[in-house]
């Protein structure tokens, strides 16, 4: 089992820490993981993306050709990197950025209104990148909720009880709305 | 411990296993976590980070520490590497060991912070002046990041050859699992040479000038000697799937991942590929090459992120033997796995040298 | 009679105008643009035509007007 | 009928700036453009841009440009200046680029007194690679390598350089302003002005501008340009140093 | 005129033939008399010397200069031809024309002040990062210092690709006579790339920075472009008595005049041996010593003042069709006269491929 | 019987120095190694030698040497020292070597306040090479690349290092002396003296020393040092700038 | 016709003068000649030297391995180059410093007191160096006089008539002397 | 009552002693070492001791004795 995905946004958006998040779960579950993330701060207020492979064979190119899941948290991340999202692949994306009709072929997409669901429900926007991996792994079934709720708690321990509640409430609030 | 890092992390946390206690470095794209890391690391264990003025510094810092009987390490990219190539000649004619790495982005000129593979020669054939050679290691994951960081401190304590990291974009910014060994014994290996004040001995001198022609070519002569020795001894590579291949890919660093799916799909089409991956660029698996040409290898495809520069190693190894063929891309432009898999299929069904 | 124009696709939300007006003329937006910032908005009237803005304004997104 | 009385400069291009918001590079550029206009000069200026965050300044001035080697913009204008006297040559460079890598060409510029201008853009660290120590770097101050505040024991002072190129015999003009403030950008037009008019009349001048960095230095921009007013110009004061 | 100069005097009066009027330098032996001449010369012709602070500042006025249109010439020896490695990947990739000359000594290090050719890689291969080539001319006499430095300005406005001449101490050093054209007229290349202030024209950009990675690529498929048209097209080289040669010396530069004698006393004893003397290394005379393979020459003797560096370029042209092998000198010592007979003699007589 | 009351250091090995008649680095060597044998430091001590005339020091210093590349002994020396903070680091360097192509490196080891001894050779021109113009080339001198002179149009003006260095704020010893007569090495071996305690005190110290090159420069070494007394002095001041 | 020469000597002592002034006058008579000097300040106070080859045909290397003449100004000259004089060479020797007896085998050696005969002779010990070219062209007589006399001519042109006067007659002074 | 030794192989004869000895003990002399210079004589008697020659020599070619 493979799983390829491509998270991509503006560079507030934590788009690395998603894809990071995916990874570090991936491993929980006892997997192999590559992140590859767009680097170098030559492209200011630019787009940030990063690749995501987890399986659990051995891993050769980091760099995905062919996707199964795009994860686009605003609209350029869907022009850009549609075409590397295989035909049958998956297509998330923030609706509360992402406007007008997409046009994915064949691909399945889910609209998730993150910015908006995060301010409703979580009282502040900080936790959309984490509500989307709840929802990529309802809709993927590649990671066990109990691995990424461990990840999220390795990963923020040192931020304390709150943050970590924080995210896992984004969390669930992700697999929920799809 | 098994963690999931960065290459370039894990590059830096192999220098402080292997007992580095001194790092010099300059800031650059993409290998800042190096000395960001290093910045924090270093005086934890009771080392020292110096952030130096410039590559040019770095590198004759890194001269002083090692000539003092230190593990130093020193990192950079593409540019900031042409930067220390008198340095570098230096360390080599001193036969200060030290472990540099060159963690490669798209050139030439300023270019880009891309990965790329155009440094080959500047690394193997030596980018600076005069006959001498490092001990380039070209590492193809984070693990191997620090495996091959570790390996390099000892390998150049032993032959008093600076060796050098050849990476690359992919391979420094990616994260991987990465198995730490948790109590690696630095290698002991006496100093005599070193400088550490004269006490109790006469004096030692750290010097590449000799006047004499003849003290200079014995010089030349010396070093010729250990790089044959490390011909004979220090050779690595990964040979895969390579038993019965007809086509074989020759590549390193991050096309060397990719090549792995090609060969794999190629397989999986029935066709006999297999890929030879050099570890060691210098010294260069030479002779591995040549056996698979004696065991019925008819093609090579060599694919480097340049326009062709191992080829020519290949094609040395090769001597006419087996045709070598070659795929690259430039810039910062990664190869394509499509591509490569197509021509290997093509080269496995063509069969016969054409 | 002055008044000034943000463009909203060159803004980037910086703020600096904002606490560099005289008259505060300048408030801050609940739009983003394309490029992902939140922009400002200008009031249209009372401007002084001081320049405080347009000088400081990093990003050139503020244009300048005299009524004649 | 409504006028235009500000708008983007003649010799700027339309494209609009890569920097981070607030940054103080994009005003930067902005007056040196608005001095080029004002002085008829766009025909006769060649830039100098250095790597560092402006390596693309060339795509907002519409007039010739070199780029440089990291810490070399000054010798690179040298070799433009020599061949052509009669032209304006700026060499744009950031505070990693000028006072670390490239410290051996700025003095040595400025000692031979090029007939060009140094546009000194100092944000107390390099910008463009993520935040590291720069020579300016103020002491206390957390970077991606000081992370525990630049320790004056292992890393000594900040340089103060528009003090230091003031001290070189040939130099004929050597000021610090800065761009955190409306007066502070006033006054550094100004200096830009002045000048290009002493290098047309045969002499090297530099001008040193504090600017920020937001991005790296973990503020927003309203916060770190009262930084620079507050403390960044404390220990780098703003002045005219020879003239 | 005939004059008897030394080697690095008309390489100087060569590039002011030329038409150079810019000279950037920084003193290093066995090269000072370039400076020196440019100095009190270049005045006289209404054109600028200024001694750098350092290689490094050399290179990057030349970039400046070359970059304002000008014809420019730096000169250096090894240790400071490394530190411009840097500046010549740079200029490289901004395509700008220059004539850089290193006019090599004993390595590596500081080595001394003999001459050698160890810096042939560095030369041919790109010493510097990334994907690059420069045109390099070796002269074996004051003669050719003047001639293939006047060559050089003309192939690299032509090309846009920097040339180097790759000379050595004892070029460099010694005086013979030399013709020294009188009313040469430099060509007239339009530069319309350069920077001149954008007078009635829009801007001008020099640069090698291209974010895009593809972008990037394509400036390096433009590069190799160049350099395949360069090999069609510029490959010089002076063959001596190979016309019906059984065994042939390969060297330029010293070696070279050393390998005449030798080649000489071969035949005076009857053998037929015969000299190709390489004179531009790049473009390499790949396809001569690929028709002499055709022509039945059976064996190779390279000779440099080095461990073996053309020898693969040489070994890469012959591609296992012959035998090739090596006589060198290394840290300054100079190929021997009677060692190159007896080899080159025993080549012949050993006849057939062992 | 007699006493042998003036003799060879015992840190310096009895090879007779290849340095041309009357040459000022002979004098410096002999003076530092006087000072080592003072303080007792000849196993304390580790010496980097430049790229000039001075390249050979290793064969005259009886204790621990490194070469370094032509103008990076400081920072070849800063290595050494962050390795060996107990040891008496000493960089020995020629003008060329120091205030031309090693000019970054020069200001940054005093500018990180490295706890080295600087111990600096100004013989106004490069004495190895055959007698070019320096960074401390006198305006008017003629030398091997000034056929006219220097001009300081442009050349610029020789630099001053000791009291550039004086101006930085890590370094604890800045001066300069002289070696032209007897009084000036007396006064040059008191300045190296405190040079080497307070380095070992934990501090950056620097020592110009003015010094003969009769040979580049055309004259009898007696003449060559009365132009240093007369002239480059004049230039030059002799004095401590920082203490 | 090709002739080898080899001078050596100090520094001080026209070593290298001498050398270009007999590739001059070979060059005078229409022949090739290479001048090759030892060259570089490295060696402070050492000795200096230099290889001259004239010919009437291409020259091919300008080192020489086997020299016909070795012209030797000081002792460490003879100990150093009589290994490249060839066995019927010639050796010029400059008696007023090479003292002892000196094993030359079976080469011509001739003893020239340079130092005293300028002294003596001329009134300074500037012009020594050219005494013992008047001595080589006489012995060797592969120069003509009067080319070497234009050549020093040439040479001394911008010195004045009488720097040229004092070396035409330490040219015929070392041509009288042997 | 002291004295100085010159020691002629090291002596390169650049005749800076010779104008430092307050008691003009040192003279230029005739003869060259096997290195080609021509190396300065000192005459036995007079010398204070003041050290001035022993410190300008640069070749450490001289050497103060103490009679005791
Ligand atoms: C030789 C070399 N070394 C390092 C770099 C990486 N690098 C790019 S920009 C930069 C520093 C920029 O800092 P600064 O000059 O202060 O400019 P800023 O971005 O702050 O405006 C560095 C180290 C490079 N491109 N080349
Ligand atoms: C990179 C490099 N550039 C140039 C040289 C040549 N070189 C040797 S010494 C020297 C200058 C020496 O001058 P200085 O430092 O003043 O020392 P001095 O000989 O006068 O004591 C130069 C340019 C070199 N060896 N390496
Ligand atoms: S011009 Fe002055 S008053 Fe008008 S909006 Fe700008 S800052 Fe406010
Ligand atoms: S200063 Fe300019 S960019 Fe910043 S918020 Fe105001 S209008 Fe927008
Ligand atoms: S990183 Fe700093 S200097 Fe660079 S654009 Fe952003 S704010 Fe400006
Ligand atoms: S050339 Fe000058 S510095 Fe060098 S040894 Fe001679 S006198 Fe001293
Ligand atoms: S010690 Fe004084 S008195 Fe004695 S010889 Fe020397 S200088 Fe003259
Ligand atoms: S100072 Fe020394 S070397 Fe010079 S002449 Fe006197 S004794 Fe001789
Ligand atoms: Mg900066
Ligand atoms: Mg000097």
């Amino acid at each position: 089992m493979t799983q390829k995905i491509i998270i991509s946004g503006f560079g507030g958006q934590g788009v690395l820490s998603a894809g990071l998040l995916i990874a570090e779960s991936a491993v929980e579950e006892g997997w192999n993981a590559t992140f590859f993330p767009s680097y170098g701060a030559e492209m200011r207020g630019g787009t940030a993306n990063c690749h995501v492979i987890i399986s659990d064979s051995e891993i050769a190119s980091p760099i995905i050709k062919c996707a199964d899941t795009l994860i686009a948290l605003n609209s350029p991340s869907v022009d850009k990197f549609l075409p590397f999202l295989k035909n049958d692949g998956l297509l998330l994306v923030n609706s509360s950025v992402v406007s007008g009709n997409l046009d994915a072929g064949s691909r399945k997409v889910v609209e998730l209104p993150l910015d908006s669901l995060a301010l409703e429900k979580l009282g502040n926007s900080k936790s959309a990148n984490v509500i989307i991996i709840g929802a990529f792994a309802k809709l993927t079934n590649v990671l066990k909720p109990d691995k990424i709720k461990s990840a999220i708690e390795k990963k923020f321990s040192s931020k304390g009880g709150k943050i970590i509640d924080m995210n896992l409430r984004a969390l669930e609030l992700g697999a929920v709305s799809v | 411990m098994r963690k999931l890092i960065k290459g370039n992390e894990a590059m830096a946390e192999g220098a402080v296993i292997a007992g580095c206690r001194y790092y010099f470095g300059y800031p650059i794209t993409p290998q800042n976590e190096v000395p960001a890391y290093m910045s924090k690391r270093l005086p934890e264990v009771g080392g020292v980070f110096v952030q130096a003025e410039s590559e040019l510094a770095s590198i004759n810092m890194v001269y002083g520490a090692s000539a003092a009987g230190a593990r130093v390490m020193t990192t950079t990219s593409s540019p900031g590497f042409s930067l220390m190539m008198e340095g570098v000649s230096y360390l080599a004619a001193s036969r200060l060991p030290c472990v540099l790495a060159n963690v490669q982005r798209g050139g030439p000129g300023l270019g880009n912070i891309a990965p790329a593979q155009g440094d080959y020669f500047q690394a193997v054939k030596g980018g600076g002046h005069g006959d001498y050679r490092l001990i380039v290691l070209a590492p193809a994951s984070p693990q191997e990041m620090m495996d091959l960081t570790i390996l390099a401190f000892e390998l150049s304590d032993k032959y008093r050859v600076p060796a050098l990291i050849l990476s690359d974009g992919i391979i420094g910014q990616m994260m991987e699992s990465v198995d730490i060994p948790d109590n690696y014994v630095p290698g002991k290996i006496e100093k005599p040479w070193a400088l550490t004040g004269a006490r109790g001995r006469s004096k030692n001198v750290v010097c590449s000038l000799f006047l004499d022609e003849n003290v200079m070519q014995n010089l030349n002569t010396a070093l010729s000697d250990t790089y044959e020795e490390l011909k004979k001894s220090e050779v690595r590579h990964e040979s895969f799937m390579t038993e019965d291949a007809e086509a074989v890919i020759v590549a390193f660093g991050t096309p060397s991942r990719i090549a792995k799916n090609a060969v794999l799909r190629a397989r999986a089409e029935g066709f006999k590929a297999g890929l030879l991956r050099p570890i060691s660029l210098f010294p260069f698996p030479e002779k591995v090459i040549s056996s698979l040409v004696e065991n019925n290898v008819k093609n090579f495809l060599v694919t480097e992120m340049n326009s062709g520069q191992m080829l020519e190693d290949v094609k040395l190894s090769v001597s006419g033997r087996a045709d070598v063929h070659f795929y690259g891309t430039t810039g910062g432009v990664i190869t394509d796995e499509d591509v490569m898999t197509d021509k290997i299929i093509a080269l496995c069904k063509g069969g016969s040298r054409g | 009679m002055f008044y000034i124009k943000v463009d909203s696709e060159l803004c980037k939300g910086c703020l600096l105008c904002l606490s560099e007006c005289p008259k505060g003329l300048i408030k801050p937006g609940n739009n983003f643009n394309s490029k992902g910032w939140l922009v400002v908005n200008a009031e249209a009237e009372g401007c002084t035509g001081c320049r405080r803005c347009v000088t400081v304004c990093p990003d050139l997104a503020i244009k300048l007007y005299r009524e004649n | 009928m409504a006028e235009i009385i500000f708008d983007r400069p003649k010799s700027m291009t339309s494209a609009p700036f890569h920097y981070c918001p607030g940054c103080g590079h994009s005003v930067i550029h902005r007056l040196i453009c608005e001095v080029i206009d004002e002085l008829d000069l766009r025909e006769k200026t060649i830039a100098v841009a250095p790597v560092g965050c402006a390596v693309l300044a060339y795509d907002y001035f519409d007039f010739d440009v070199s780029e440089a080697a990291h810490g070399r913009a000054a010798a690179v204008a040298t070799g433009i200046k020599r061949v052509h006297p009669d032209k304006l040559v700026i060499s744009y460079q950031g505070d990693g680029d000028l006072a670390s890598i490239g410290m051996a060409e700025t003095i040595h510029t400025a000692n031979r007194g090029e007939k060009i201008t140094v546009i000194f853009v100092n944000n107390t660290n390099y910008g463009m690679t993520g935040g590291q120590m720069a020579p300016t770097t103020l002491v206390g101050q957390v970077t991606a390598t000081t992370p525990k505040g630049r320790n004056p024991e292992t890393e000594g002072y900040p340089i103060r350089m528009a003090e230091m190129i003031a001290s070189l015999q040939a130099v004929k003009y050597s000021v610090r302003t800065s761009v955190a403030d409306f007066k502070g950008i006033v006054q550094t037009k100004k200096a830009i002005k002045k000048a290009f008019e002493l290098q047309l009349n045969g002499g090297y001048s530099f001008v040193e501008i504090l600017s920020n960095c937001s991005t790296n230095w973990g503020m927003n921009p309203v916060d770190a340009n009262k930084h620079i007013v507050e403390t960044v110009a404390e220990y780098f004061p703003l002045g005219t140093f020879k003239e």
